[in-house]
């Protein structure tokens, strides 16, 4: 089997690996680099619990094939906390009590991750649409949504 | 076009446990040297927060700080034999276990305090800060820290216990269906709103209302969270969720979750809980199963709901759109 | 969330330490920095992947299988049939003596499902797997198949479970479950009318977010570690002891922490398999549902059909109730039987009623085998219930809320089982939503209690 | 054999390598990378391109051409783009309109595609090597189109003249019930000078609704003047039926829905 280099940075930090060609991200971050935190919940691209950011952007890691993302820049949720100190988004989910089983969990922070870099104030509409890619099925999502407006009141009261 | 509005009312009850008993849970409690304590049990936690329980249950029971708790769970090479974490048994069943076991290491903890103290055990009490004081007299006290010490390096004492629950199996009698199948039970009404495009067969849920007793809320924030899912589940069951959507025809099951339907986060319903607590007789502080009985209420209630919307009944889960406007293109055609 | 603090206060200690509080889960910070570890976290060297190859016939005889090209499939390291498992046919409840033995871990002569397993793959990789999944060849003869319930308990229908030799589950009390209380044909008699009616669901996943699976390591001497998503950790370990016969001391499970269960991971399905595998290649082995066999093939909650007949007094009195409850099993038995033994317990609902006749059958389909689901055995009867209750208030002209108050059980009821009430509180759920739902009802159902009469 | 991606810096170098059985074309991986993940091992290459001209979004004289590695999110978020970004937008969630491609929407089959309905309605033009292709000549013949397409293009309409309508039944993304796009000219008198309307779900792709258009020319949009339109929406469709709706149900609600398209 025909091996490829890989090279892209993960939550900060230069990756470097030889994996066979075809390999998703997902596959290649879980099993190749030891970063478990996107989750596979169903290589289908519908449920969003391995979503990632790349460059900015919210990708399903299941359906994008790793050597496609060389010279990358790669953000899991394990790179969300910063020195032992939850991101804020880490810690709202925690106080909303927006996590059950959990699996859904590192998805949903990605896309809320990105909805908040570029929108700071959402709306519960833009919140609800940033989470529609992700599948939640213990808690009826509304904690979750809860969650991600809390993250955004405290960044507000924050900047004030 | 119209749309119109109706509203369902549903009460339901839910045994709590293993259908006719039979379902046995054990735990095993010990103190770490520097008195924390280890919950040992093979339960498992399914993202309900089973181990959170256990700890809460455990740190009440020996009367410590939740966080002074450690919960090993789920590995057979260590925990003792759990039936399972289903039918609403986990926190009854591993709870009832944790509580027994607890006890027991409580009163090793207490005699070796008594010791320390010199004192009858029996006149010792936790204040559930991590001390044991005398009854009355709180300034002659000793911390669980240094009980555990004492008992490890000093006295050779395992402050340890063990716990077992199990209803006893009852065995249906075979002409009348005499039988045990539950020690205790769960009770929920709830009252749902609903709109109905009655072009389309949509049906927008505005509000469910739901009570539900459950015996006894052993961690406020944690039932909510079991009780706002269910309900979301509840709905779901109502109006979206089947793998053979043209049963018994086999064809066209889904096999994603574009396909299979749950309401998205778009489709939430204003949902309000309100909880009532009849402790049950042997449960846990009172505690009975929540877990199931939460998505029970909503589904006929919805049903009911429609009804009252636009008088037809739909008889069939789900209530898909489909048999909305199927049942009122029936009902206009007389 | 409100609590209501005012109900049953005079028998509730309240002001307790650390029970009754909102404290933080403890496994909530593992979960937002991605750290908690599900059993697929785990990976292992040299992991092989496990594909199974499944049944595209409902029901089939198998004439020949040949697995000679996928042996010689390029990473394909091992293929296991039928023949390779210790105790084939196998029922998970046999554990609490609920037999017979009615399932193959991997079809045996025929397959009586459509998505049944019948030759497992292990290769190198997914893809190797998958490949030499492709390459396994199954002759089958086609048999007829049933897939409606009445169909199936029809005279001359096409038998699907030889284990049974009928379609449906055979209790000690017959072809169904029975529940006999009072005299239901004198109940309907006396009724001032008369109500049946017949509710029916389609079957329903538990979808959980994380797919039903496992990954087996080999501990090197002869034990194997087994990490899964179980929701019953001795379950399986005892069932999977019974059909690799080995020993329950040589298995070793590690697990508790799931991405969802809702009932649908109790069925003892791919532990046994996995193992197996590793037992017989020496390597760690990866069986994981895909999101199509989580949706498909993993045990759905059943189809049910629910016929209620009751017998109703103006005054709003239900004097007779009679429950024909029917469990879409699917193929095998699983936990079936026992979910349509709980129905049976369940009705006639939380309403007293004295004179009650119950039925539950546990029928056998060639459909994907149906099991524990949130609220088994009882979702679908109190979807058929309260329905029900709606239809017999209007048929009387009575608010739907309080003609529940009028039937409503209370402490010391006798229950249909013969088992006096305890511990009753669905008056006050109702009184609670008549107030929150402004939902009035007559001063005297605001006035009930469900404390024992008179006490 | 395991999957292999083949990575070509221009499309004539990648239209060779795909005439070999087993390959397929990589967009944003939506379709290819998930029948690959599910199992399906009759793809053992991939082919994908580079060239960034494929990622190119031109907007000049009112002509819109988007390279078919555009994805829905560059499309949903392009300032002059606005009167079609409803159609964009309803594709998938976030992550998947950011990976979903004009290209590979092209390819959808229904109940996806939603896309696509919005490009037969505004009467596009497919490129591949081989020249242009109208995009409703070019749907009927998809599942044998080996060529790469490179881009679409089409007249920007106003955002007044364009309306797009999916349906589905989870919020706010679900696959479609159905979806309907219409591109409608009024004349100076209020009725309807010219219109194409185009569904997804009324067959295995989009197709147009001829006698729905036809009925409609010279009408104005009052409930009375659309009731022919509506009475003929359903001929010439053949619904799917799959795990959300039927094709009853489809061919029921089409009438329904196209009127509230044509009346808001």
């Amino acid at each position: 089997m025909a091996k490829v280099p890989v090279e892209f940075t993960l939550n900060g930090s230069e990756k470097a690996e030889f994996i066979e060609s075809g390999t998703t991200l997902l596959h290649a971050l879980r099993d190749k680099i030891g970063d478990t935190s996107p989750k596979g919940g169903c290589h289908q691209g519908t449920c969003g619990a391995c979503s990632v950011i790349i460059d900015g952007e919210l990708r399903l890691s299941c359906l994008t094939l790793a050597e496609t993302c060389n010279g990358a820049d790669i953000k899991t949720t394990a790179g969300l906390a910063k020195g032992g100190v939850l991101h804020p988004l880490q810690r709202a989910f925690l106080d909303a009590f927006a996590t059950q089983c959990g699996f859904c969990t590192p998805g949903m922070m990605m896309a809320a991750k990105v909805l908040l870099d570029r929108t700071p104030n959402p709306s519960r509409d833009d919140v609800v649409e940033a989470l529609s890619g992700n599948i939640c099925r213990c808690t009826g999502y509304e904690p979750i949504i809860q969650a991600v407006l809390l993250t955004a009141r405290a960044n507000s009261q924050n900047a004030a | 076009m119209a749309i119109r509005r109706g509203r369902g009312v549903a009460a339901i009850n839910y045994p709590t446990g293993m259908n006719l008993g039979g379902d046995p849970t054990q735990a095993l409690v010990h103190s770490t040297p520097t008195g924390n304590f280890m919950v040992t049990l093979s339960s498992v936690d399914l993202g309900q927060g089973m181990k959170q329980i256990m700890a809460q249950i455990c740190a009440e029971t020996i009367g410590v700080p939740t966080d002074r708790v450690i919960i090993d769970t789920a590995d057979t090479d260590t925990g003792p034999h759990c039936m399972g974490t289903f039918a609403s048994r986990g926190t009854h069943r591993a709870g009832n276990a944790v509580i027994q076991a607890a006890k027991e290491a409580r009163q090793v903890m207490l005699e070796v305090a008594a010791e320390e103290l010199e004192v009858n055990a029996s006149d010792l009490e936790t204040d559930g800060q991590g001390n044991i004081q005398v009854k009355g007299a709180p300034q002659k006290s000793i911390s669980i820290f240094d009980v555990a010490l004492s008992a490890h390096f000093k006295r050779g004492r395992s402050i340890s216990g063990r716990g077992m629950f199990l209803i006893p199996r009852s065995y249906p009698e075979k002409e009348t269906g005499a039988m045990k199948p539950s020690t205790c039970y769960a009770h929920a009404c709830t009252v749902a709103e609903v709109e109905v495009d009655d072009e389309t067969g949509e049906v927008r849920v505005l509000k469910v209302k739901n009570v539900f007793e459950i015996g006894r809320a052993l961690n406020p924030k944690m039932v909510e969270q079991q009780l706002v899912g269910g309900s979301w589940m509840g709905i779901s069951h109502a109006l979206y969720e089947t793998t053979e959507p043209y049963y018994p025809n086999r064809d066209h099951g889904g096999t994603d979750f574009n396909q299979y339907l749950m309401p998205g986060p778009g489709d939430l319903a204003q949902t309000e809980i309100i909880v009532l607590e009849r402790p049950s007789a042997d449960g846990p502080f009172g505690a009975k199963g929540p877990g199931e009985m939460c998505a029970n209420p909503q589904i006929p209630a919805l049903a009911n709901a429609v009804f009252d919307a636009v008088g037809v009944r739909i008889d069939a889960l789900p209530i898909t759109p489909e048999r909305v406007l199927r049942a009122l293109k029936a009902q206009a055609a007389g | 969330m409100e609590m209501r603090k005012d109900y049953f206060a005079d028998v509730r200690q309240d002001g307790l330490h650390e029970i009754g509080q909102a404290r933080p889960r403890l496994d909530s910070p593992g979960h937002v920095t991605g750290k908690t570890a599900y059993f697929a976290d785990r990976n292992f060297p040299g992991m092989l992947h496990l594909k199974m190859v499944r049944s595209p016939h409902h029901h089939a005889r198998i004439r020949s299988i040949d697995t000679s090209e996928a042996d010689k499939h390029p990473g394909v390291v091992r293929v296991l049939t039928a023949k390779d498992v210790p105790h084939n046919v196998y029922t998970i409840l046999i554990l609490i003596q609920v037999g017979p033995e009615d399932e193959t871990v991997l079809a045996d002569g025929k397959v009586r499902w459509k998505g049944e397993a019948v030759v497992a793959v292990l290769a190198e990789t997914e893809r190797a797997a998958q490949e030499g999944a492709a390459k396994v060849k199954v002759d089958y003869e086609f048999l007829p198949a049933v897939f409606d319930m009445e169909e199936a308990l029809k005279p001359g229908a096409p038998l699907v479970n030889e284990y049974h030799g009928q379609n449906y589950y055979l209790y000690d009390s017959g072809e169904c479950r029975k529940v006999r209380f009072g005299d239901v044909d004198a109940g309907f008699a006396q009724a001032d009318h008369i109500l049946e009616q017949s509710y029916q669901s389609s079957p329903i996943e538990h979808a959980p977010t994380e797919t039903t699976g496992c990954v087996v390591a080999p501990e090197g001497n002869d034990r194997f570690t087994c990490y899964t998503n179980t929701q019953a950790m001795f379950f399986t370990l005892d069932n999977t002891s019974i059909i690799l016969q080995m020993p329950g001391s040589k298995l070793h499970f590690v697990g508790g922490t799931v991405g969802g269960g809702f009932g649908g991971k109790v069925d003892v399905i791919v532990e046994p398999i996995a193992i197996l595998g590793a037992k017989l290649t020496g390597r760690p082995v990866s069986f994981v549902y895909t999101r199509e066999e989580e949706m498909q093939i993993s045990s759905p909650r059943a189809a049910e059909m629910v016929v209620i007949k009751d017998g109703v007094m103006k005054d709003g009195r239900i004097v007779a109730r009679k429950v024909t409850g029917y469990t879409d099993a699917g193929a095998y038995s699983r936990h079936s039987p026992y979910g349509t033994q709980k129905g049976a317990a369940h009705y006639p609902g939380p309403y007293t009623i004295p004179n009650v006749w119950i039925d539950t059958y546990c029928v056998y389909t060639n459909r994907t085998p149906s099991s524990a689901m949130r609220g088994f055995g009882v979702t679908i009867g109190d979807f058929a219930l309260e329905v029900q209750m709606d239809k017999l208030a209007r048929l009387i002209g009575m608010d739907p809320l309080e003609f529940r108050f009028i039937n409503a059980y209370r402490d010391g009821d006798m229950k249909a089982h013969r088992q006096p009430t305890e511990g009753a509180a669905l008056i006050e759920c109702m009184q609670e939503a008549s107030r929150v739902a402004n939902w009035p009802v007559a001063g005297k159902y605001m006035a009930m209690s469900s404390y024992k009469k008179g006490a | 054999m395991p999957l292999a991606l083949q990575t070509f810096p221009t499309v004539k170098d990648a239209n060779a390598t795909l005439q070999a059985a087993g390959t397929r074309y990589l967009g944003g991986g939506t379709l290819v990378i998930r029948a690959a993940n599910e199992g399906d091992v009759s793809t053992s290459s991939l082919v994908r391109v580079t060239d960034p001209g494929l990622s190119q979004i031109a907007v000049a004289g009112g002509k819109v051409r988007l390279g078919a590695s555009v994805t829905m999110a560059a499309i949903a978020s392009h300032p002059e783009l606005a009167a079609i970004a409803p159609a964009a937008r309803a594709v998938g969630g976030p992550a998947i309109r950011n990976m979903a491609t004009v290209g590979g929407n092209l390819f959808a089959p229904a109940p996806y595609g939603d896309f696509a309905v919005a490009l037969l309605a505004l009467d596009a033009t497919v490129v591949t090597e081989d020249g242009e292709t109208p995009v409703e000549t070019f749907l009927a013949v998809r599942d044998t189109s080996r060529a790469i397409v490179t881009a679409v293009g089409f007249s920007l309409p106003t955002a007044e003249s364009f309306r797009f309508l999916k349906v589905s039944r989870v919020k706010p993304k679900g696959v479609s019930v159905l979806s309907i796009a219409a591109l409608l000219e009024m004349a100076a008198d209020g009725t309807v000078a010219s219109v194409r309307i185009a569904m997804g779900c009324m067959a295995d792709r989009p197709i147009r609704a001829l006698a729905a258009e036809k009925g409609l020319l010279g009408r104005k949009l009052t409930p009375q003047g659309i009731a022919p339109a509506l009475a003929a929406a359903a001929e010439g469709t053949a619904p799917i039926t799959d795990p959300i709706a039927s094709a009853w149900y489809r061919a029921e609600v089409l009438p329904v829905y196209l009127g509230r398209l044509l009346l808001n």
